[in-house]
C-alpha cells in the first residue's frame, strides 16, 4: 500500500517528460536532432540554473518572486559597467571578467538585501520579494532610459562563446547547468545545508530548537539564488546582447513552477533538485512542441502551457495526499 | 551531597503581565534523579525551559557549576553538556527518524555527510532503547511512542551531563517505560543529573532520588523521594487529601445504541465487532500499535473503513467527521497538539469550533461563547490567562481544554482516546467523575487508553485490541489487569473469553 | 526544385495590445489566405510575449522547422539581432519588419514603420492645432525604443511653437492605465488643452476620463496607428478626434507578401520598404476606414 | 509587553495609510478634492472586490493566481454574449442583466474549476491557478482574436451608468465595492463559515477532527472569490466598453499584495477583511500620489511603489514576530 504510492511522487515528472518527449518526437522528426535537443537544452539553462537555487528557498519555506527582475538588472548592470570599461580595458578576457565579477556581486548583494529583510526583519517573503521585483524592473528601465542598454558590437562578439561555444559540441550554458544541478543535488541530499533547510522549511522551531542557524541558512538560500542568477545572467547577456525592461519577465513564476512540478513543496520541508530539472526541462519543452507543430492557434499555446502543467502535477497526486 | 551542576536560584518568569514562576529554587546534582511534579500549569515545563536555556529568566539566577550563567542559545547550553526532552514533541515532521536525531550536528566527512555512520548510530541509540523503526521512516508517519522514542535518542545522543526530561512517558507504554528507565539509571550510573516529570506517581515513586513538588508557580515542598509516598505526592501537589480516584460504577445500562459489525479500515484493523449502550462505558484496551485509534477514526468518518454500523439501530454509512456528528456520535483524538487545537488561536475560538452551530444564529454569538468559556473553565479546571494563544497553555491544560471542546457538542455517543494524557491527578478525578456523569445522564462511551488501570478503574466492559483485530471482551469483575494483558499478548488464558 | 515545398517563418509579438493584436490578426490572416494560394508553400507562424522567447523560436524554426524564409517583427532589435543573423546563416531569406535590426545588411527585405516620423507628424499636427501655443499632457507607451524614437519626434516638432508639456507619464499602450493617468493629469492640471494620447487604445482611456470629469477645457485628443473606430470618428467630424497618424499593423501582411512573392517567383523583392506615417484628416479619412478589419 | 504589539498589527497598515494620506496632500492640493477621492476610490473597486474574495482564500491557506486573467475572460464572454444579444434584445435593461448573469456565471464555474481541482484532487492551488491563468488568458486572446473586444457602442453608453453613475454623488463601484467589505467584514469575524476559513489555514487536520467540511468550505472560498471576480467586472465592463489581453494583467499580484499588506497571513490561519482595504488604498495612492506628482522619473514609479510596499509591512513587523 506504501510503496506504489511513494513511486508515484518519484515516476510522476519523469512520466509526464516521458510522454512529452515521445509525442515531440512523433509530431516532428527533427525533434530528436541534435540541434534541437542542443537549443533546448541551452535555453532551459538560465531558468533552470535559476530554479535549481530557488528549489532551496522553497525547501526551506521560503519564496524568490523578484528572480526575473534581478536577472533583468544584473544584465543591464553588467552591460554598462562594460561599456564603460571597454575604452580602458578593451575588447578582451579581463573585461569579460570584470563583466562576470560585476554579476556575481551584484546577485550576491541583491540576494543579501532580500535574506536580510526576510531572515532578520522577519518580513514575508512574499511581500519583500514583490517590493523587490518592482525595485529592479523599475532600475533595469531607469538605467536603459527605457529602452535597451546593449552589449558594444565588437565586445559581444568576443564574448558570444560563452553562449554558443563549449566543449565536445556541448555548449556552456548546458555545462553550467549541468555543474549547478549535481552541485545542488548533492548539497540537498549529502551536506547539512540541505538537511537544514528541509528541517527549517518543515519546522522552523524545531530547528531553531536543534541549534540549527536558522536565520543564516534561511538568509543563505537566497544569497544563493542571487548568486545563481547572477551566473545564469553571465549565459544570459552573449545570447542576446542586451538589457531592456522585457528581459526575464514572468522567469520567476517559470521557475517556481518548475520547482513545484519537480514534486518539491511549495510550504516547505522537502525539496529535490533532480526533480526541479525535470520540471525546467516539461516547461520549455512544450513551448518548442508547440513551435514544431502547426496544431493550433498561437493564441491558445498559453491555455495548453497551462493544461499541462496542472496535468503534470495531477499525475504526483497520490503520493500529496499521502505525505 | 554533591555540589549540584545546575540550579534555578530565586527565579520568576512573566508573560505578559502574568507572571507564572514566583521565586523558584531547584538544585540537580550529579548521579541522581530529580522528580519535578505539580499540578497542571504549575509550572514545570516553564522551570525545565529555564534550566535548559530555551528561555531567560525574568529575574533571578542560573548556576552553571555553581556560576551565575545566561545561554546566549540553546547551542551554547547544549556545548555545555544540558539536553532537553520536550513535552510536545520537538521534531520535524518531513525529516526522517535519523535526520531528526542528528538534527544541527551532523556527522560529515569533509564537506559531506557521513551518512553511514550516523545510520548506524542511530540504530544504535534506537536498539538501547528496544525501539525498532526503521532510521529512513518519516517523522510524520511514526506513532507517538516511536516519535518520543525518536525524541529520547536525539536526546541521548548529546554526551550529556544534566538531561531535563519533560513527561517523556505520557505516550509510552509500561513496557517503553521500563525501557527508558534503564537507560536514565544508566546515565545516573555515568554520574549525569537528571531532571523528569510525570503525572504517573509510581513512575516517580520508582525512580526519583530528590523530589520537588510545585503548586501554582512556587515550590512548595522539595527533599529527599524517599520522604513522600505516591498518595502523599498527590495531596502535596494537588493541596487537597486525594481518594477515590475512579467513582464508583453506574446502573445496568440500557437499550443498545451503537452495532458496529465487520468493521475494516484497511491496512489498520479489520472484522470489529461490537455492541455500546446507553449508559455504558466501553473499555478498550491493548498496546500501542493494535490499531484501536485507526478503528474508532475509520468509525467516526476519519479515515476510510468498511462494514456495518448501527445506530440506534438504524443502519448508517458515515463517510466524514460531520456525518458522524450529525447522527450523534463523535471522536476526541489523542493528538491534542496536531489534530485536536488551534494552537495559534485563543481558548474560544478553539473550545467552539466544533459545536459552532450551537453559538450561531446568523452570526455568531459571542457573548454565549465567553460563557460557555467560562463554564468550560469552572467544569474543567482549565488553568491559564485567557488572552494566551492555545499553544502557550500548559500541556495538560490543553487537554483539559480539548476535552471540553469534544463535550460543547454533546454527542450522544463519545469515543474518548486518551483522555488524560498529561493531566494531573487531580483533574483527572474531575474528569473521570464528568465521564461517569455523561454516562449516568444516558450518553454511550468509548474511553481508549493505554493506562490499564483508567481502562479498569471507569469502565463497565472492557474490549481487548490485538494487531488490528478484537482479541476480547472481558466485563465486569473479569477485566482484571492481567487478563487484558493476556489478550492484548496474545496468551490466551485456559477457559477461552470470545466475544 | 518546383515541387518542393517551401517553408515561411514568421515570428511576431504577442497579441498584448490593441495594434499587436492588430498585427496578430493580419499575420495569420495572411498566412491563411496564402497557403491557400501557394500550395508549396508552408508558413510556421510564432507568437512571443518577450524577447528571449522570440529568440527561442527563431531558434526552433531554423533546427527543426527547416525554414526557407524568415519574416520577423522584432520584439527588441537588440536581443533579436545576432539570432536573426544565425537564421540568416543557414541559408534562409530574411524580411524584417517595423523595428530594425542593430547590424545593418542582415536582412534581405526591410518593411518598415517609421517611429520618428510617427512622433513628428504628431508633433507638427498639434503644433498646427493650437496656433497659439497651448499646454498639452502626453501619454507614452511601454517603455521601448520605438516610444523613444516617437517622443523625441514630437518633442522636435513643437520646438520653439510655444507648446508646453505639463507631464508625461506611461500609459503602456494600455487602455485601463491610460484611463488612470489621465484621471490623475486631469486633478492635477486645472487646464489642458490638448493631449496626445499616442496610441489610439490610450486615446479610448483618456476619452473616457475626459468625458467623465465633464472638463470643457481639451480641445483635442490626438491617437496614433489608425484604429478603425478612430478613423471612424475623424471621419464624422468629431471634434475631440479631429485627426489621427497612421502606423498600420497591416505592414506585417505586406511583408509576409512581398516574402512569398520572393520565394515562389524570381520576382525582384528585396530592398527597403518604409510605410511612412501618414495624418489622417476628415479629408483622407475614407481612404484609411477598413470597418472588416480588427483594429 | 503584549498589548502594544497587539496593537502595532493594527495600528500598522493604518499608519502607512495615513502617511501617505499627509504626504499625498502636502505634494498637491487636488488630492483631497472630492473628485481625486472619487476617482481613486472607484478604481480600487475592482481590485478591491476581488481582494477581499482573496481574504478568503489565502485565510483558509489557498492562493489564486488566476484572477485577472479570469476578469480578462469574464470581461471578453459578457462583451461577446451582450453584442450578439443586442438584435434580438436591444438595448435596455434586459440585456444588461443578461451580461450580469453571465459574468457572475462565468465567475462561479471558473471558481468551482479552480476549487474543485485543489479541495477535490488536492492539487497545490498555486499550480491549479498558475494553469487556469494561463488558459483564461490564453482564451481572452483567441476570443478577441488577438484585438480588443468591444461593446456595442449604443450599449455602452446604456450601460455606463453602472461606472459612472451612482446615488449621492458616490458612484457605483463606490458603493458595491463598500457592501461587499461590509458584507465580508461580518462574514469572516462574525460567521462560521470566516472561523471555519481561519480554522482549516490554521491547521486543516484539526479542522477535519472537528466535524468542519473541509473541503466544501475551501471549495467556497474559490467560488465566492469567483463571484467577485464577476462582480468587479460587470463594474469593469461600462467603463472602457472593451476586453483584451492586456485586461487584468497583474491584477492577482496587486489583490494578493493588499491581503498581506493588511495583515492576513500569507500562509493562512488569519485574515482580516478591512485590513485589505487598507491594503488596497495604499496601493492606489502610490500610483496616484506618483501621477499628481514630478518628483521623480516615471521610469522609478515601480521601485517607489515596490520600496512602500515593504515599509508598509515593515510598519506591522513586530506583531508578525510576536504571533
Ligand atoms: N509562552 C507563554 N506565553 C504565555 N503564557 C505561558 C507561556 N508559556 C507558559 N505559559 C503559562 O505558564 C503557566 C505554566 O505553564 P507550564 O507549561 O510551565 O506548566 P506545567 O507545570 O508544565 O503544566 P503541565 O503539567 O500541564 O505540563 C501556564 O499558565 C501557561 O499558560
Ligand atoms: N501512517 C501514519 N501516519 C500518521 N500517524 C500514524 C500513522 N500510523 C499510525 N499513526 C498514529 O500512530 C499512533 C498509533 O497507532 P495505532 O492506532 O496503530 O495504535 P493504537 O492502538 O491507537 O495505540 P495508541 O493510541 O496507544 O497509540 C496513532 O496516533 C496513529 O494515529
Ligand atoms: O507595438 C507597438 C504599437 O503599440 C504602437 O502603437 O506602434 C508600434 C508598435 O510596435
Ligand atoms: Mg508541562
Ligand atoms: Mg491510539
Amino acid at each position: 500500500m506504501k510503496s506504489p504510492k511513494i513511486q508515484m511522487s518519484v515516476v510522476g515528472p519523469v512520466l509526464a517528460l516521458v510522454v512529452l518527449l515521445v509525442l515531440g518526437a512523433s509530431l516532428n522528426p527533427s525533434f530528436l536532432a541534435w540541434d534541437n535537443v542542443t537549443n533546448v537544452l541551452a535555453r532551459s539553462a538560465f531558468i533552470g540554473i535559476i530554479a535549481v537555487g530557488m528549489t532551496f528557498v522553497i525547501t526551506a519555506g521560503g519564496l524568490d518572486l523578484s528572480v526575473g527582475s534581478m536577472a533583468a538588472f544584473i544584465a543591464g548592470l553588467m552591460i554598462l559597467v562594460m561599456n564603460s570599461a571597454l575604452p580602458s580595458l578593451g575588447v578582451g578576457i579581463p573585461i569579460v571578467l570584470l563583466g562576470m565579477a560585476v554579476a556575481l556581486a551584484a546577485g550576491l548583494v541583491a540576494g543579501c538585501l532580500n535574506g536580510i529583510l526576510i531572515s532578520r526583519l522577519g518580513i514575508e517573503a512574499f511581500i519583500v520579494t514583490l517590493g523587490s521585483m518592482g525595485i529592479y524592473r523599475s532600475l533595469v528601465t531607469w538605467l536603459a532610459d527605457g529602452g535597451t542598454l546593449s552589449l558594444d558590437f565588437g565586445l559581444r562578439t568576443f564574448y558570444q562563446p560563452v553562449y554558443y561555444g563549449g566543449l565536445f559540441g556541448v555548449s556552456w550554458p548546458i555545462i553550467v547547468f549541468a555543474l549547478v544541478v549535481i552541485v545542488g543535488e548533492i548539497a540537498m541530499r549529502s551536506t547539512a545545508f540541505g538537511r537544514h533547510c528541509a528541517a527549517i522549511g518543515s519546522n522552523d522551531q524545531v530547528a531553531k530548537y536543534s541549534s540549527v542557524k536558522v536565520a543564516r541558512v534561511r538568509l543563505t538560500t537566497y544569497v544563493v539564488l542571487g548568486l545563481l542568477v547572477g551566473v545564469a545572467t553571465i549565459l544570459y547577456v552573449p545570447r542576446l546582447g542586451s538589457a531592456s525592461p522585457a528581459t526575464g519577465l514572468l522567469w520567476e513564476l517559470e521557475a517556481i513552477a518548475a520547482v513545484i512540478i519537480g514534486g518539491t513543496m511549495l510550504r516547505g520541508g522537502f525539496g529535490r533538485v533532480w526533480g526541479t530539472v525535470i520540471g525546467v526541462l516539461i516547461l520549455s519543452l512544450i513551448g518548442n512542441i508547440l513551435n514544431l507543430t502547426d496544431l493550433v492557434s498561437p493564441y491558445l499555446n498559453g491555455a495548453i502551457q497551462g493544461a499541462i502543467i496542472v496535468l503534470a502535477v495531477i499525475l504526483q497526486r497520490d503520493t500529496r495526499q499521502g505525505q | 551531597m554533591s555540589e549540584p551542576v545546575l540550579a534555578l536560584d530565586g527565579v520568576s518568569r512573566s508573560f505578559g503581565p502574568i507572571e507564572v514562576l514566583h521565586g523558584v529554587s531547584l538544585a540537580l546534582r550529579p548521579g541522581r534523579v530529580h522528580a519535578l511534579i505539580g499540578e497542571n500549569g504549575a509550572g514545570k515545563s516553564t522551570a525545565m525551559k529555564i534550566l535548559a536555556g530555551y528561555q531567560p529568566p525574568t529575574s533571578g539566577t542560573v548556576r552553571l557549576d555553581g556560576a551565575p550563567t545566561a545561554f546566549a542559545s540553546i547551542g551554547e547550553a547544549e556545548a555545555r553538556g544540558i539536553s532537553m526532552i520536550h513535552q510536545e514533541f520537538n521534531l520535524a515532521e518531513q525529516l526522517t527518524v535519523e535526520q531528526n536525531i542528528f538534527l544541527g550536528r551532523e556527522l560529515k566527512r569533509g564537506l559531506l555527510l557521513d551518512k553511514p555512520a550516523m545510520r548506524a548510530r542511530t540504530r544504535e541509540l534506537l536498539d538501547l532503547l528496544d525501539c525498532h523503526v526503521a532510521t529512513d521512516r518519516k517523522v510524520s508517519g511514526l506513532s507517538n511512542s516511536d516519535k518520543q522514542m525518536t525524541e529520547i535518542a536525539k536526546a541521548l545522543l548529546r554526551e550529556t551531563r544534566v538531561l531535563i526530561m519533560d513527561e517523556p512517558t505520557a505516550v509510552l507504554t509500561s513496557a517503553e517505560t521500563a525501557v527508558l528507565m534503564r537507560q536514565v539509571r544508566a546515565l545516573r550510573e555515568r554520574g549525569a543529573a537528571i531532571l523528569f516529570t510525570s503525572h504517573k506517581l509510581d513512575e516517580v515513586k520508582g525512580i526519583a532520588d530528590d523530589l520537588t513538588i510545585m503548586r501554582d508557580g512556587a515550590v512548595v515542598w522539595s527533599g529527599d523521594a524517599s520522604e513522600k509516598d505516591e498518595h502523599a505526592m498527590a495531596s502535596a501537589m494537588v493541596g487537597r487529601e486525594m481518594r477515590d480516584l475512579y467513582p464508583a460504577k453506574g446502573p445496568a445500562p440500557g437499550e443498545v445504541v451503537l452495532e458496529v459489525s465487520g468493521l475494516n479500515v484497511p491496512g489498520h484493523a479489520e472484522d470489529i465487532s461490537f455492541t455500546l449502550r446507553r449508559g455504558e462505558i466501553l473499555g478498550v484496551a491493548g498496546l500501542i500499535g493494535s490499531g484501536r485509534t485507526e478503528t474508532f477514526e475509520g468509525l467516526c468518518g476519519l479515515r476510510a473503513a468498511t462494514g456495518e454500523v448501527r445506530v440506534k439501530g438504524r443502519p448508517v454509512t458515515i463517510r466524514h467527521p460531520w456525518e458522524a456528528l450529525d447522527l450523534g456520535l463523535c471522536y476526541l483524538t489523542e493528538d491534542r497538539k496536531t489534530r485536536g487545537l488551534l494552537l495559534r488561536k485563543g481558548m474560544r475560538e478553539n473550545l467552539t469550533l466544533q459545536a459552532l452551530d450551537r453559538f450561531t444564529h446568523g452570526l455568531i454569538d459571542t457573548t454565549a461563547e465567553e460563557a460557555a468559556l467560562d463554564k468550560a473553565v469552572r467544569e474543567f479546571d482549565i488553568r491559564g490567562s485567557r488572552a494566551v494563544r492555545v499553544g502557550n497553555l500548559s500541556g495538560g491544560n490543553q487537554q483539559k481544554l480539548l476535552f471540553a471542546k469534544t463535550m460543547l457538542s454533546e454527542p450522544e455517543i463519545v469515543v474518548i482516546d486518551e483522555p488524560t494524557r498529561g493531566v494531573d491527578i487531580g483533574t483527572k478525578q474531575q474528569m473521570y467523575g464528568f465521564i461517569r456523569g455523561l454516562a449516568t445522564e444516558g450518553r454511550a462511551i468509548v474511553v481508549i487508553s493505554s493506562e490499564m488501570q483508567e481502562v479498569i478503574g471507569l469502565a463497565d466492559r472492557v474490549l481487548v485490541m490485538r494487531r488490528g483485530r478484537v482479541a476480547g471482551e472481558l466485563a465486569g469483575a473479569a477485566a482484571s489487569e492481567d487478563a487484558i494483558v493476556r489478550l492484548a499478548m496474545g496468551v490466551l488464558p485456559a477457559e477461552e473469553t470470545v466475544a | 526544385q518546383d515541387g518542393e515545398t517551401k517553408v515561411i517563418g514568421v515570428s511576431i509579438p504577442a497579441a498584448t495590445h490593441g495594434w499587436a493584436g492588430g498585427m496578430n490578426y493580419f499575420a495569420q490572416a495572411t498566412v491563411e489566405r496564402l497557403e491557400k494560394v501557394y500550395p508549396n508553400l508552408d508558413f510556421v507562424l510564432t507568437t512571443a510575449s518577450d524577447p528571449a522567447k522570440q529568440v527561442n523560436d527563431i531558434e526552433d524554426m531554423v533546427a527543426a522547422r527547416h525554414v526557407n524564409a524568415l519574416v520577423v517583427l522584432p520584439f527588441e532589435s537588440e536581443p533579436l539581432t545576432g539570432p536573426v543573423q544565425n537564421a540568416k546563416a543557414s541559408g534562409a531569406w530574411i524580411t524584417v519588419v517595423d523595428r530594425g535590426l542593430s547590424v545593418e545588411g542582415i536582412e534581405d527585405l526591410y518593411v518598415a514603420g517609421d517611429n520618428p516620423g510617427f512622433g513628428r507628424e504628431s508633433g507638427e499636427y498639434v503644433a498646427s492645432a493650437l496656433p497659439e501655443g497651448g499646454k498639452i499632457v502626453v501619454l507614452r507607451g511601454i517603455p521601448t525604443t520605438i516610444d523613444n524614437e516617437r517622443v523625441e519626434g514630437f518633442q522636435k516638432a513643437i520646438e520653439g511653437k510655444n507648446i508646453e508639456i505639463l507631464g508625461m507619464e506611461h500609459g503602456n499602450w494600455n487602455r485601463d492605465d491610460s484611463f488612470a493617468v489621465m484621471q490623475d493629469f486631469l486633478s492635477k492640471y486645472p487646464q489642458i488643452d490638448a493631449v496626445w494620447a499616442s496610441d489610439d487604445d490610450m486615446a479610448v482611456g483618456v476619452l473616457a476620463a475626459i468625458e467623465a470629469a465633464g472638463r470643457k477645457d481639451i480641445r483635442f485628443v490626438l491617437g496614433g496607428a489608425g484604429m478603425k473606430e478612430m478613423v471612424k470618428r475623424v471621419m464624422d467630424k468629431d471634434t475631440m478626434i479631429p485627426a489621427d497618424v497612421t502606423y498600420p499593423p497591416a505592414m506585417i501582411a505586406t511583408a509576409i507578401e512581398l516574402t512569398a512573392v520572393g520565394l515562389v517567383s524570381s520576382a525582384p523583392v528585396s530592398g527597403k520598404f518604409i510605410i511612412g506615417s501618414v495624418l489622417i484628416t476628415p479629408e483622407n479619412a475614407e481612404g484609411y476606414y477598413f470597418p472588416d478589419s480588427p483594429f
